[in-house]
């Protein structure tokens, strides 16, 4: 066994750091990026990338090496093409966590609104619960509070449709907590400095 | 190192000797914790630290469970009418706790300290974080939601907590530092201040330690203050412009 | 060759969805989520891990399977890890300071856990270390201790997966680390009894 390993063909340990590297890459890598982080000569790296692409290719493996326009990468075999589709779609989240739903809530009652503001109200710090609100389209920027002002936020249109209104004047209304959103800011802002600290 | 901050040499107005020893007297009722002067206590520790020119983060954070501890104690002593299961310490129970709290806090110190080398041997251990380059991409549709589910949120959000009692009182202290900062400032520019117009607003701990603070001016003979009876408004004012 | 496709082992075809999906996958998959992608039951699911955990190991493969986080992910093989070390940075494990680790072990062992109880074991306000560990996204709102309560927080499968553990009962258990109750108040007597004498 020793002696099998001292005879390894060094392109084998290149091919599998190939390996490596390409499955934990979030782009497709060139043969100039390879051989970079290799510290291996391109040439080399072609040879290894052969190695690579004949393990992984259609009908011998669940994964397949692909030459993109921008490199090489991995990606599904098309035999389990179903199935990879059903994993990206599975329905992750069908409801939003605690976090993102008040946050959501303060920005479509008091919006425009800012993080700063948002977190003042949470007692909690806003950027992941904002960030992963853009993302998912249901909240956007709308421009600053004054200029070099901190990026205000607003409900977008796909906020509405999720939630099954026309417009903002049909969110269910809050009556006993004031009158307008002015009200209903300030009265906010007060239960959140009391809870404070 | 936990050595250090035990062996810790004090010089104070109502102690001279370690702190380790300071704690002691203090459970045991030998020394009035009112009389001790806790910001005292920090300062000889951070010049301590000064002397060796290192940050020796495990006294740190023993030292910081201690103080806390004791100031947590202090303030107890302040509001004796509050939180029947607060209400009569006895040194036993104090020492118990003071001990509870420590052997707590060491526990996840030394869990840290164990997270700590796990990361080390695990450095050589590389994943993706994020989406495969050539992955399927998902069109993330969000179900139909209820607007119910908002109004509820922010009004959950709107409804304070009930009146905090000290039973949940979960204590963090400001620093003192920022409080006597604060008054002198107030003394300075003022000459005279309603000390609770200058707290109305903070939390329950933050009052206590700026109650302390007030307490450490006036000891130091930078305020005098005046009060009508219990519970009355209390005067802080400058001494020397008065 | 026609032939011989007709009589591979139908697990060897399940294996290959599992690759498949496992390399597009951006979080450790669980056996049920694979069992329900594939439309499989779990038991052949294990049987198909078997053949893939087979192939992709350390020192046969760049890519090697492994059970973390409460399911099943590819890493990168460890010999690989220098060119991997050139190739990413990693956020989420660099610098971790002493306050951060502190903070961390409280919420992995207590979880959901609020701010104040955090800052009542360590003494100190832990906002920013909190804040810290949400952005690199070891730790997660968890809900609040009750209407208007403080918000709580718990550690995250990713935090498993960053420690490499394959669920939260890895952790060494609490009562077997350092601090003795009875050591240290013993001690306080100790020095008292000497002063007394």
């Amino acid at each position: 066994m020793e002696r099998l390993r001292l005879v390894e063909n060094p392109v084998d340990r290149l091919a599998r750091s190939v390996e490596a590297l390409l499955v934990i890459a979030s782009k497709p890598l060139t043969v100039g990026e390879l051989a970079a982080v290799t510290e291996e000569d391109e040439e080399r790296v072609e040879t290894a990338l052969g190695l690579v692409a004949g393990r992984f290719r259609e009908g011998r493996s669940g994964i397949v090496l692909e030459h993109v326009a921008g490199g090489y990468a991995f990606r599904a075999a098309r035999e389990a093409a179903d199935a990879c589709a059903r994993l990206v779609e599975r329905p992750v989240q069908r409801g939003l966590t605690q976090a993102a739903l008040e946050t959501l809530a303060v920005v479509a009652y008091l919006g425009p609104v800012s993080r700063p503001e948002i977190a003042r109200i949470r007692g909690v710090a806003a950027d992941s619960a904002v960030a992963g609100l853009v993302e998912r389209g249901l909240v956007s920027e709308a421009g600053r509070e004054r200029e070099g002002g901190a990026v205000r936020y607003e409900a977008t249109p796909l906020f509405e449709r999720v939630f099954g209104l026309t417009d903002r004047s049909e969110l269910p209304e809050l009556d006993e907590l004031g009158g307008d959103v002015e009200e209903l800011r300030s009265r906010l802002e007060d239960v959140a400095a009391r809870r404070g600290a | 190192m936990a050595v250090a901050v035990r062996e810790l040499p004090l010089d104070l107005d109502a102690f001279e000797g370690p702190f380790d020893l300071l704690l002691t007297l203090v459970l045991r009722e030998e020394l009035e914790l009112r009389d001790v002067d806790v910001a005292e206590v920090v300062l000889a520790f951070v010049e301590s630290r000064a002397e060796r020119g290192e940050l020796d983060l495990e006294a740190c954070g023993e030292f910081l469970v201690l103080v806390a501890a004791l100031l947590e104690l202090k303030a107890r002593g302040l509001f004796p009418d509050e939180g029947l299961d607060l209400e009569g310490l006895d040194p036993e129970e104090a020492a118990e706790e003071l001990a509870e709290r420590l052997a707590a806090y060491r526990r996840f110190r030394a869990a840290a300290s164990w997270l700590d080398e796990r990361l080390e041997a695990e450095s050589d251990r590389f994943f993706r974080l994020g989406a495969a380059p050539l992955a399927p991409v998902p069109s993330r549709a969000l179900a139909q939601q209820d607007p119910a589910q908002l109004a509820a949120a922010l009004r959950a959000l709107a409804v304070g907590s009930p009146e905090p009692s000290l039973r949940h009182l979960v204590l963090t202290y400001p620093p003192l530092a920022r409080f006597l900062d604060r008054f002198r400032t107030l003394l300075r520019s003022r000459g005279r201040f309603a000390f609770d117009n200058e707290v109305d607003r903070l939390s329950r701990i933050e009052q206590i330690v700026a109650f302390l603070a007030l307490l450490e001016l006036r000891k130091r003979g930078e305020a005098q203050i005046a009060q009508a009876g219990p519970f009355e408004p209390i005067t802080v004012w400058n001494v020397s412009a008065s």
